[in-house]
């Protein structure tokens, strides 16, 4: 077991720690921060495994997945903002009008 | 592909091109809207009329088309499809007459043509229907081009009409499908087939069969009206007379009446069905009809629920001639699925009349209404009589023939239902001759209409008089070839075996 | 920034996520400690293929030629949000900061020495760390620092122009992708002798897409309409 | 005879498409129809192909998995295909005439952005890329919710993002574990290498859940209703006729290939796997449930028509406890009858807001009347969501009843007839209404003739579907998608 593995729990770590942070927060620009950072946890993972085998050049094949991988998270992240904005012009503040917890509508 | 593979089909799109072609005509294109109707139902009769000499004659019309692997839609034409295929012809007719006459001038008559065509587009597959799906194809059809002219005055009592008839027969057909499927998978074949196809199952199966046999006749009960299961019919009355004629004398009742001798014959097979102890309860069944709702309807004052429930009552004659098994009664039954018919579409013309023309809805209305109307009552008069079974009228021969199919099968309790019935018919219609024959007229009527030279338009009239004339001779030509009587005894000899 | 939104949730229901977060990440600790100490993946058919890949970076490889196709896909998803963007119709919302003396030398200063490291990245990238995706988004970074410091795009490039740049990464793809199909090829197959041209084609147009989308897609809004209204 | 690229045509050809439209926003009505015609002649070319030579598998880059990604086509994808082209043409025509170009400028290209998304994701065979199309789908869908502007449709595509990025995470995460177990993104790679394991367990439980959210199957159908409900009605038709569909086609591909395991003790995964069908199968019977509940509570057809799309995803669960390959196919008819049924319906919809400018049930006896080909529409496309004949949605409901008596499972069967009765209550709700007359109170909007006829045309297509239903289930069998029929 090497030390590569730290690295892909930390990734794990993050996923799970975006997850509460979307669930939990109410103001959009944190859902984005989170969303962003359950991202980052998955990137470490993909990058991360990449390197386990020791002595050899790390697989190139995840690197690339990531990359696109953070392309996509950049353009969703600037719709996400730009439609968080466009929320706060309408009603006047950045949250979705129910409680973040509340999944059940009626 | 010849003639003998698309008559069928031709018979069904006859009248669900006119359907189709109605729905997109403008509403003020009257007079060919009249025309296709008539066309398409002259038409229809023609092409019934082909087939039944051709059946007569040992021809085997089939359409067959793929609808699932493994699965046809097949219309076909055998001797029990030919009995209800010509009385919807036939009927459809003279309801189409009725229903130009009745409807001029209101609104939305496309919509009404359209749906009434599509209506009778479903009761001529129910006929058709040459297997267990297809039937209920048709089936579902009639549900939903009946729902429209039910509801089609827009009232707030025609919508809750309608509600209440889509519950009933959306969850009746949700049993059927249920049923069917559940058949299929242990069968792998929903043909009907004389005396049915499910005897050569193995006997583990049979429990399975009672459950399915009890939601077949559960779904079909519905439409067919048997108590507990009839709630809908009376409510329905809102809806126009030629709409009430066409969903009690032919279309939806007896799109239910004709399931259950489908189930019954051709799925089941009369003889397994007594096996399976099944008809029995399902004679009981019947007979609480008759007699519930024979009480039901002496105490109403509006015309046409008495006739509603009335209907409840007939309807359950046919089932109760197939439920006591043995020839005879199977005579009885099948040959009331036409005299009930004609008879009862008699009475809803009648009553259609006296609304139209006088405005009368109640019977404690009807004072002398005979000396206003006489042609009208007097047809009224005959299909109440033959209601009641007075020979020599239509009515009689089916009763007899119950009557005779009980002693021969033993099962003499069956008398005393007929008689007890006869007794409630001749207690909710016989009042109703007195007071139009015999008392004076209080005046005025509740609201006079004039229809130019004769006592009401002529297109009202017509068509009363002549199903009672039809009624009268029904019954007295009983035994003549191509009777429905005689026609019932050629279906007998195919279901029971020699 | 307002802090409802954390105290409207129940202590309890925090508490029953807490709980619910902590076994799904025991979950995927286990499912990462679980997987095979040693696993090469597929570095061995990339490093096999590199040869006839056009580069010696093998990142850039599986980027530009041997899933060139997701790259492909992923300039859409750029292009898409853009066009998100615009469609949102949203500008108003961005409130406009007047650059001060310090902000306005620095990019001064910092403008030519990104488009200086961004091409060398995009050069580099062909047998180094590096590439169209680095270059793009440092090429983007002076792009940004532009808006910041008060630059905004000529009016006459603003309509056709800027949408040809904006669109230039995916059409190049599309097109030269299809059009090596004609010779009895698949989508995106580069004849060995011509990848390395290719890829260096691709990654220029992708370099210069990606920063005017990011540069765009800060700005916010359409800068045609944004005249318009 | 040079063999035609059917494959690559439908993806690049919406793609180059949305550029085009963008690129010359005045032209972009012409530019669109002009794409979406030649999009729907193009899967008729790739319909074609497969018929004629069966299953095809198509290396971009002439790679070849794993290095490559392919592309590969079998019944199941094809059929996915031809339904996004069929509704996809129909949306197009019907958006010609409802968006303003103030509007139709930004409708169009990210319409067929959405549109080459979701044909790249059918015919993807690798699990990585189908991430990418499915963030490519994400957004589109999104900004097209956006479209109509004003607080809600903002806030419900604010939060039809998060949840589609939240999906796609899971589903990402999943792709990571599985390819750092196996080395190789590809399904059919994966369907021969995939063998029982932790990672393998918890990557099945990242994906179902991320695709089940994007799916929004109960409990995660939360944000559907006021995506689908606030958004412009071409949009509302095409995210529920489509775009969830898309994530119920990986699920299904991946719960087929990926998921089953042969080669290793059966034991334990398949108890696995039948715990997770029945976990499924339970959620579609009460999404069946609530979604029926909740659409007759509704008071907006709108709303009553998103809940009607949640019922009829419970509905596509239940195929997964029975496990069958009839079973299977009824699920697919099912979608597909539903994809043309909901189309049609939510168009109607469209054109009654377009006429009486309001979508209260309580008021539509206002409006309906004096649509009957919008109505007609709505009637039509409601039979066969009841699923009573003829109809496609009765197709698919004779199947799947047969596949669960057959498979002993009965239960499940009388969930599709609760199911069936719900609709059919939803559904004369609105129909009632278009019996009684009443004034309309204010000056009708313009219903342009196109946008009646096309959800019309959608509706008869729904109701045909149930005359032609050998044709779209023998398509289904190319390739053997649900593995090879005993018969």
């Amino acid at each position: 077991m090497s030390y590569i593995f730290l690295y892909a729990l930390v990734g794990m770590g993050l996923f799970t720690l975006g997850l509460y942070a979307l669930i939990i927060h109410a103001h959009l620009l944190r859902k984005i921060l989170a969303i962003n950072i359950m991202g980052s946890g998955v990137f470490l993972v993909l990058v991360a495994l990449a390197a386990r085998t020791e002595g050899a050049a790390p697989d190139p094949v995840p690197h690339a997945m990531v990359i696109t991988g953070i392309v996509v998270a950049v353009s969703a992240t600037a719709l996400a903002l730009a439609l968080m904005l466009r929320v706060r012009s309408e009603t006047g503040r950045a949250e979705l009008d129910e409680e973040p917890l509340s999944k059940f509508d009626d | 592909m010849n003639w003998d593979t698309w008559l069928p089909l031709l018979i069904v799109l006859s009248s669900l091109l006119v359907a189709l072609v109605i729905f997109v005509l403008p509403e003020d294109r009257s007079k060919t809207r009249t025309t296709l109707n008539l066309g398409g139902a002259a038409l229809k009769i023609v092409l019934v009329g082909i087939m039944v000499w051709g059946v007569f004659n040992g021809h085997h019309y089939e359409t067959r088309l793929p609808l699932l692997p493994g699965l046809d839609l097949v219309l076909r034409a055998d001797a029990l499809s030919m009995l209800f295929v010509a009385l919807s012809a036939g009927l459809w007719m003279l309801t189409t007459v009725y229903a130009v006459g009745y409807l001029e001038d209101s609104p939305h008559r496309s919509r009404f043509f359209g749906f009434f065509s599509l209506c009778v587009t479903a009761t001529v597959g129910v006929a058709l229907a040459g297997n267990l799906i297809t039937f209920l194809l048709f089936y579902e059809l009639l549900t939903l081009a009946t729902y429209p002219l039910i509801v089609h005055r827009g009232t707030e009592a025609a919508r809750k009409a309608g509600r209440t008839y889509l519950i009933y027969t959306l969850a009746g057909g949700a049993l059927l499908l249920l049923a069917t499927i559940w058949l299929y998978t242990l069968t792998g074949t929903l043909e009907f087939t004389a005396r049915g196809f499910l005897s050569t199952l193995d006997s583990s199966h049979h429990p399975v069969l009672v459950i399915i046999f009890v939601l077949l006749i559960t779904g079909l009960g519905v439409k067919a009206a048997i108590f507990p299961l009839h709630g809908w019919l009376p409510q329905a009355m809102v809806a126009p007379a030629p709409v009430s004629a066409l969903l009690h004398a032919v279309a939806v009742v007896k799109a239910g009446a004709f399931g259950i001798i489908r189930v019954v014959y051709d799925v089941f097979g009369i003889e397994f069905s007594a096996s399976l102890g099944v008809t029995l309860p399902l004679a009981i069944v019947a007979a609480v009809t008759i007699i519930y709702a024979s009480m039901r309807a002496l105490f109403q004052d509006d015309l046409k629920r008495r006739l509603a429930f009335s209907t409840v009552s007939q309807v359950s004659y046919i089932i109760l001639g197939i439920a006591i098994v043995g020839p005879m009664a199977t005579i009885g039954g099948m040959v009331h699925l036409v005299h009930q018919g004609v008879m009862k579409i008699t009475l809803f013309f009648c009553a259609g009349n006296l609304a139209e023309t006088l405005g009368i809805h109640k019977i404690s209305e009807m004072n002398g209404v005979g000396r206003r109307m006489p042609w009208t009552m007097a047809a009224f008069t005959i299909g109440a009589f033959g209601m009641i079974g007075a020979p020599p009228l239509a009515g009689f021969i089916s009763k007899w023939y119950l009557g005779l199919g009980a002693l021969e099968a033993g099962q003499d309790w069956v008398i005393f239902v007929l008689a007890g019935s006869s007794l409630l018919n001749a207690g909710y219609f016989l009042p109703i001759l007195y007071v139009s024959w015999f008392k004076e007229p209080a005046g005025s009527w509740p609201a006079e209409r004039c229809f130019g030279r004769y006592e009401t338009a002529l297109a009202l009239l017509a068509p009363p008089v002549i199903t009672a004339i039809l009624a009268l001779t029904l019954g007295l030509l009983a035994s003549a070839p191509f009777s429905p009587l005689e026609w019932a005894r050629f279906i007998t000899t195919l279901e029971y075996a020699p | 920034m307002n802090n409802t939104g954390e105290n409207t949730i129940p202590l309890s229901l925090r508490l029953l996520l807490m709980v619910l977060l902590t076994v799904m990440a025991v979950g995927l600790a286990y499912a990462v400690l679980s997987l095979p100490a040693q696993a090469p993946g597929l570095s061995v058919y990339a490093v096999e293929n590199i040869n006839i890949s056009g580069v010696s970076n093998p990142v850039t490889a599986v980027l530009l030629n041997y899933r060139a196709y997701d790259t492909f896909l992923e300039l859409g998803v750029l292009l898409l949000a853009l066009l998100g963007v615009w469609s949102l119709g949203c500008a108003g919302c961005q409130h406009q900061s007047s650059p001060g003396p310090v902000l306005d030398s620095l990019s001064r200063l910092l403008v030519p020495i990104l488009i200086m490291v961004s091409g060398y990245l995009l050069w580099a990238g062909a047998h180094a760390p590096g590439g169209a995706f680095q270059a793009g988004s440092v090429l983007g970074a002076a792009g940004v620092l532009l808006l910041l410091a008060g630059w905004r795009i000529h009016a006459g490039l603003a309509g056709l122009p800027l949408r040809i740049a904006l669109v230039l990464g995916v059409a190049v793809f599309a097109l030269v992708g299809a059009v090596l199909i004609l010779p009895g090829g698949q989508l995106l197959a580069f004849p060995p002798a011509y990848a390395g041209g290719l890829i260096l084609l691709f990654e220029t147009v992708a370099t210069l897409s990606i920063a005017i989308s990011l540069t765009a897609l800060f700005l916010g809004a359409d800068p045609d309409e944004e005249d318009a209204s | 005879m040079i063999e035609m690229h059917w494959v690559v045509i439908v993806i690049l050809l919406p793609l180059t498409g949305a550029v085009v439209c963008f690129l010359w926003p005045r032209q972009t009505v012409v530019s669109g129809l002009i794409t979406a015609v030649g999009l729907f002649a193009s899967v008729l070319g790739l319909t074609w192909q497969v018929l004629e030579q069966g299953a095809l598998r198509y290396a971009v880059g002439g790679w070849g998995a794993p290095l490559g990604i392919d592309l590969y086509v079998d019944g199941l994808s094809l059929l996915m295909l031809i339904v996004t082209a069929v509704v996809g043409l129909a949306i197009s025509v019907y958006s010609s005439a409802y968006f303003r170009l103030d509007r139709a400028k930004h409708f169009w290209p990210l319409w067929l952005f959405l549109w080459a998304a979701l044909n790249a994701l059918f015919l993807s065979a690798d699990i990585f890329n189908i991430y990418v199309t499915l963030e490519l789908m994400g957004l589109a869908a999104v900004a097209l919710v956006a479209l109509s502007g004003g607080a809600n449709a903002l806030t419900a595509a604010m939060r039809y993002l998060l949840v589609s990025l939240l999906g796609s995470l899971f589903y990402l995460m999943g792709v990571a574990l599985l390819y750092h177990s196996y080395g190789s993104v590809d399904i059919a790679i994966l369907s021969q290498r995939v063998e029982s394991s932790p990672a393998v367990w918890v990557a099945i439980g990242l994906m179902v859940a991320g695709l089940l959210l994007k799916t929004a199957l109960f409990p995660l159908h939360f944000w559907l209703p006021p995506a689908h409900s606030s958004a412009p009605a071409p949009v509302s038709a095409l995210l529920s006729a489509l775009v969830v569909k898309a994530s119920f086609y990986i699920l299904l591909r991946l719960w087929l290939e990926v998921f089953p395991l042969t080669n290793t003790v059966p034991g334990q995964f398949a108890l696995g796997q039948f715990g997770l069908a029945q976990i499924l199968g339970l959620l579609g019977a009460a999404a069946v449930l609530w979604g029926g509940i909740q659409a007759l509570r509704q008071t907006r057809l709108k709303l009553l028509v998103a809940y009607s799309t949640v019922l009829q995803i419970g509905y596509l669960f239940l195929a997964f406890p029975l496990a069958s390959i009839i079973g299977w196919k009824a699920a697919l008819y099912l979608l597909l009858a539903h994809a043309v049924a909901k189309t049609a319906m939510f168009m109607a919809a469209g054109n009654i807001l377009f006429y009486g400018g309001h979508d209260r049930i309580a008021d539509l006896d206002r409006v309906a009347q004096r649509l009957p080909l919008t109505l007609s529409a709505f009637g039509l496309a409601g039979i066969s969501l009841m699923g009573l004949p003829p109809s496609g949605g009765f197709i698919a409901k004779w199947l799947l009843l047969e596949a669960a008596i057959r498979s002993g499972q009965w239960w499940w069967g009388l969930m599709l007839i609760v199911g069936g009765l719900l609709t059919g209550a939803y559904v004369f709700k609105v129909i009632g209404y278009a019996f009684t007359r009443s004034d309309l109170p204010h000056e009708p909007g313009f219903v342009p003739k196109r946008m009646e006829w096309v959800a019309l045309v959608m509706a008869l297509l729904a109701i045909v579907l149930g005359l032609f239903a050998p044709l779209p289930l023998a398509l289904l069998e190319i390739g053997s998608p649900f593995g090879e029929s005993l018969r």
